[in-house]
């Protein structure tokens, strides 16, 4: 069926321009989070002005493995993420739920890394405000980076949670066959988002593990 | 007045009836509807707040109330007033009623969002009302830390949260004019064929999209030092407290132009129609305001000159602040320019824009004061940052804000207000307004400084003048709400274009069917084609293909 | 324009390859001294190539239209306008000690 | 000062005024002269005019440059206090100010100052911030907690002036508030000798130098640990990240209370730090002791 006559909603005139219409909305919507996201980096670039030695040693009580491995992880959620989109504008119904599925499989497997790293900040009592305790002529400025730590990485995570809860609903939708090569404006949509989760944990990534790494 | 009854014909009132209807709506006519109530609802809760503290303050000691309920006067009259009337008020209001209209669209790009705004606002609005009634907040709206995060024991964290879910629903808001204004417009409507109140919306969006995210996180870390008690803003920790002031003015100054841009729009017009004549330089007046929103960005520094910010950030600061006055003044000087050889008729809508220009200039040079930074040192945090403010956010948003609703009444209802009452209670409004603030610059030159319970005895007279032009102001507002309800009855019926103005929302009936136009409209020609009739402007394509 | 470009697997594949070499170099360069600031700095590009890569191949910005460049690049624009302001603050806190003027 | 600022207002005072009236004037005289004379009047359309809104941007920019230079100028002078000026230490905390002069004496939300002559006031706050706001003299300046912020003033008239804290700071922030006590110089020494025996900051800096062992590390020659202190205050501090910095009040208050934040170059990072086991104004004597430290100083006393 040709795309004009597409059942597309009252207020648009067809529906290049309703997919056009939410195309930029979301990218506007990413925008803002950037924005969101941003408080929190300009102040992490101030503190680590501020307190590079405290910064330094702080970064280097994370795991590294760990940390590279997440990112690997999370490049690869965003891969199968591009492949779904793919399959959808195609219209193949299976690739679509099997690639949602491969994403929201790495998406847990990030998460379930995430946690044993905050469970291991916890055994090394390494919670500010939690009975945090580090060498003492840092601990202050510590407590700063693990403040920025975890207000970070647990954004972060909530909106992978969210990423996770949408892609679910994505693929109930594929289930029941609603998308094809003409409408598929949620995957795309869905897609944006996921991807720019993931680029947000691209930034976080050197900006967490890898401070002052070379002083060992 | 006679009550003759409106012809059946539908249009978005009629066409259904019951709470489900207007609850569920999706039409952005609706939408503005239930926004209009709900902030005007707000905008009378600010101005008790307003009203207890004028009294407060009548006397040089405290003894209308104790010193931590006055606090808790000033900071919820702020935050009441701030997040959840002016803010929304034109945007919300007059922007979801007009921005389609004025753009020959038959709704926002995302009409459910929009609905979604406005139970997010009504969200965060309850979550302020709870922590209102549950003993108030007393860190003043500015919420400086370590204050709000460690050393205020009110219920920051309720407050916070309600400010956080009310600013998401400005950036749905914004995200839904900006998608619209470039995806939506009627054929042959190019940029520069937009009225000028689209170019203030879509200015006023800016900001909405990329300064409200940064106060939602800056007041999110409040909340999370609050309860989890970790280092960022606290200087036990060697936190720094200006770090909060950077991250929460960086939003709060381009807020103060989301609160005056709308105003600009609507004000640009009320001065073209009631002077039967085009803009002058509306391509000045149009870049100005996308102006205003840009630089508005660069210059948050200026409300910290004094706070601990390095004199070389406070020049640089107060250098930029310079620049963000020139589009300001660009637009008055052109506003007054419209005026010359125009044919102006007085009507309510153009006494409040008249007192719109004059007092907003005032505000505007004020700001100039705040911005020279020797003497903002001696005025910052005095009465006369309070004045400044007050004409810009009163004299300025409010006066537009009270324009535009009276000037679109008509299309919104169907009906007219009451012309001599209106303009009554415009002029009462002017002198009250005057007579509150302007005696506040003098106390601010005194060295009075603001959120003070308890004065020096020689400055009480000039607080007395104060209090009572407050008296004069609150009836000012009240008439306004009783004979504009009193039309909805008995007002004469308005024909589709009572002001003869030009412009596509004027072009369809009042009040408007709802999908706005029955045919797609087809513009030839600007909005303000004063000399030509609206014939020759707008020719209707084929039938609108629903 | 709706973006009719669907790009082969082989093309996202190769983007995915680039993306964990980058990944496991910046992890490795991170332990070499590269002097004073430059580790920062390099961390810092190869996070900005990688977030490129995914912008323009991964989420289609190439080949949308300009306006979605003109909404992602304000986005990026105005973070560093906040970063810049709060840092131009704290970099110049002590700096300026030169003799009083009169 | 007072007077420069008070110039710079009259001008600011004069540009709003004759834009405002300007714009008043030329409003009410538009609305009367082309005031609505029948329903169908077409006024004739006017686009707009390029010089003229380039004159009309113009002039503003040019007026607004005047008042950014004229003001940063003053600004620059209000915060960079001249070398001779008297240091007055101030302490705010929730709701009441803590002075502290040099020679030993304190007093409650008052200051006792000599006319004539440039005060440089120290400040900091031990809970939240607050403002040193007097408004007879022009000038304020926060006082952030964890911080030393610095302004300076000079009266011209003897007399009492109010003091106000100007940012808001809690309950009774509207309490906060004193006396600025302006005298001529002989009476300011009568009342400051006024006092009974009470040691000057520096030498209480000293006893305090000694009871916590810093003279341990820091010896006179930097022979020891620590690098020596004569002579450090305003010289320039290489640091062993390779930053120079220069070590002013607050370079000091930070390498007590946070020693691993700047370290000097050559020196190892041993130094425990002092949070909690000195006071403020502890602080404060310490710093007023390092600042007596001058080469010529040490020599006198040997």
């Amino acid at each position: 069926m040709s795309n004009s006559d597409m059942v597309h909603a009252h207020q648009f005139d067809d529906f290049a321009q309703q997919h056009e219409a939410s195309w930029n909305g979301m990218w506007v919507f990413l925008g803002t989070e950037v924005m969101f996201f941003g408080g929190m980096f300009a102040g992490y670039t101030m503190y680590r002005y501020l307190y590079p030695q405290a910064f330094a040693s702080a970064s280097n009580h994370l795991d590294i493995v760990l940390g590279t491995i997440n990112t690997a992880v999370l490049i690869c959620s965003s891969f199968t993420m591009a492949l779904a989109v793919r399959s959808a504008q195609l219209g193949a119904r299976k690739p679509i739920m099997i690639f949602l599925l491969l994403t929201i499989l790495l998406g847990t497997v990030f998460l379930g890394i995430k946690f044993t790293e905050y469970y291991q900040k916890w055994v090394e009592h390494l919670i500010p405000g939690y009975d945090f305790s580090y060498e003492p002529s840092l601990a202050r400025p510590a407590a700063i980076f693990f403040s920025f730590y975890f207000a970070l990485t647990g954004v972060h995570a909530l909106h992978m949670i969210i990423g996770i809860g949408l892609l679910t609903w994505l693929i109930v939708k594929a289930w029941r066959g609603r998308f094809s090569r003409e409408y598929n404006t949620p995957v795309e949509l869905v897609g944006l988002y996921w991807h720019f989760v993931d680029i947000i944990w691209i930034f976080l990534f050197p900006l967490l593990y890898l401070v002052g790494r070379h002083l060992g | 007045m006679n009550t003759q009854t409106m012809e059946r014909r539908q249009h978005y009132l009629n066409v259904s009836y019951g709470i489900k209807s207007w609850l569920f709506t999706t039409d952005h006519k609706r939408i503005a509807w239930l926004y209009l109530i709900s902030i005007t609802f707000f905008f009378f809760i600010g101005g008790l707040f307003a009203t207890l503290i004028r009294l407060e303050l009548l006397t040089p000691q405290g003894d209308l109330v104790q010193a931590e309920t006055y606090n808790k006067l000033f900071t919820m009259h702020g935050v009441t007033m701030i997040f959840f009337f002016l803010i929304p008020s034109i945007p919300a209001v007059l922007g979801n009623f007009l921005v389609p209209m004025m753009i020959g669209a038959r709704d926002l790009a995302f009409p459910r969002l929009n609905l979604a705004s406005w139970y997010i606002f009504i969200l965060g609005g309850l979550f302020t009302l709870t922590a209102a009634a549950a003993g108030g907040v007393d860190t003043g709206w500015t919420f400086y830390t370590p204050y709000s995060s460690i050393y205020s024991n009110t219920n920051v964290a309720l407050t916070v949260m309600g400010i956080f879910t009310t600013g998401f629903s400005s950036i749905l808001t914004g995200l839904n004019f900006v998608v619209t204004i470039h995806r939506m417009r009627a054929p042959g409507l190019t940029w520069f064929r937009l009225p000028l109140f689209i170019w203030a919306m879509y200015a006023t969006s800016i900001i909405f999209i990329l300064g409200t995210p940064v106060i939602a996180i800056a007041l999110t870390l409040v909340a999370v030092e609050r309860l989890f008690h970790l280092g960022i803003f606290d200087p036990a920790f060697g936190g720094d407290p200006v770090l909060f002031q950077h991250l929460f003015w960086f939003y709060s100054h381009p807020a103060v132009y989301i609160m005056i841009l709308p105003a600009m729009g609507v004000e640009s017009e009320l001065i073209t129609c009631f002077s039967r004549k085009r803009p002058f330089g509306y391509g000045f007046i149009a870049f100005s305001s996308v102006a205003i929103a840009v630089i508005g960005f660069l210059v948050w520094g200026h409300h910290m000159f004094v706070a601990g910010q390095s004199v070389h950030a406070g020049m640089v600061f107060s250098l930029l602040s310079m620049l963000v006055a020139i589009p300001s003044a660009i637009k008055v000087f052109n506003w007054t320019a419209t005026l010359y050889k125009g044919s102006i008729a007085l009507d309510a809508p153009m006494l409040y824009a008249l007192g719109f220009i004059g007092l907003f200039t005032i505000g505007g040079l004020t700001g100039l004061f705040l911005a020279t930074l020797a003497v903002d040192v001696h005025v910052h945090d005095t009465y006369f940052v309070i004045a400044h403010f007050h004409y810009i956010m009163v004299g300025g948003a409010v006066m537009g804000y009270l324009g535009g609703i009276h000037f679109w009444w008509p299309k919104m209802t169907g009906r007219t207000y009451p012309e001599p009452w209106a303009r009554v209670a415009a002029l009462i409004i002017f002198v009250g307004f005057n007579l509150t603030f302007f005696p506040q610059f003098v106390l601010g030159f005194l060295g009075m400084p603001r959120r003070y319970h308890v004065y020096p005895p020689e400055f009480q007279v000039l607080n007395v003048m104060s209090s009572a032009g407050a008296s004069i102001l609150a009836v000012g507002y009240i008439l306004p709400l009783l004979y504009l309800i009193w039309s909805l009855r008995y007002g004469a019926i308005a024909g589709a274009n009572p002001w003869r103005a030009r412009g596509l929302e004027w072009e369809t009936p009042s009040p408007p069917p709802t999908d706005n136009f029955e045919v797609t409209p087809i513009v030839t020609e600007g909005a303000y084609a004063y000399e030509k009739e609206p014939e020759e402007v707008y020719t209707f394509g084929e039938p609108a293909r629903v | 324009m709706k973006s009719e470009h669907i790009l082969s697997v082989k093309f996202y594949a190769s983007i995915f390859g680039i993306l964990l070499v980058l990944t496991l170099s910046t992890a490795g360069i991170a332990f070499i001294d590269l002097g004073g600031a430059w580790n920062a700095v390099a961390a810092i590009a190869i996070a900005v190539g990688k977030a490129l890569l995914v912008v323009l191949y991964f989420m289609h910005a190439r080949y949308s239209s300009r306006l979605t460049w003109v909404f992602a690049a304000a986005g990026v624009l105005w973070l560093m306008i906040l970063i810049g302001g709060t840092i131009n603050d704290v970099l110049t806190r002590e700096s300026i000690t030169l003799p009083p003027l009169s | 000062m007072a007077v420069r600022l008070d110039a710079l207002l009259y001008f600011l005072l004069a540009v709003a005024g004759f834009f405002a009236t300007l714009i008043c004037v030329l409003i009410v005289a538009f609305v009367i002269k082309y005031r609505r004379r029948s329903e169908d009047e077409r006024p004739q359309p006017i686009l707009g005019d390029l010089r003229l809104e380039i004159f009309w941007t113009v002039v503003p920019l040019g007026l607004t440059m005047i008042m950014f230079v004229w003001g940063a100028r003053l600004f620059y002078i209000t915060y960079h206090p001249p070398r001779d000026s008297l240091e007055i230490n101030v302490v705010a905390k929730q709701w009441m100010w803590k002075v502290q002069h040099p020679e030993g004496r304190s007093e409650i939300d008052e200051l006792h100052i000599p006319m004539a002559r440039p005060i440089k006031l120290i400040l900091t706050s031990q809970d939240v911030i607050h403002d040193f706001f007097v408004p007879a003299f022009r000038v304020k300046m926060d006082v952030l907690p964890g911080r030393y912020t610095t302004f300076w003033f000079e009266a011209t008239k003897p007399g009492v002036y109010h003091l106000f804290c100007a940012q808001y700071c809690g309950t009774q922030h509207s309490g906060m508030v004193g006396r600025i006590v302006v005298m001529e110089p002989a009476r300011y020494q009568t009342w400051l000798s006024g006092e009974t025996a009470v040691i000057s900051m520096a030498s209480a800096g000293e006893k305090l130098f000694q009871r916590l062992a810093c003279n341990t590390c820091h010896l006179e020659s930097g022979a020891g640990r620590g690098p020596s202190l004569v002579g450090l205050f305003g010289k320039k501090v290489q640091l062993q990240s390779g930053q120079t910095v220069t070590a002013d009040e607050n370079y000091i208050r930070e390498s007590i209370l946070e020693p691993q934040a700047k370290i000097t170059a050559g020196y190892p990072p041993i130094m425990p730090t002092f949070k909690g086991l000195v006071s403020e104004d502890g602080i404060m004597q310490i710093v007023a002791y390092i600042k007596s430290l001058t080469h010529e100083g040490t020599q006198a006393k040997k």
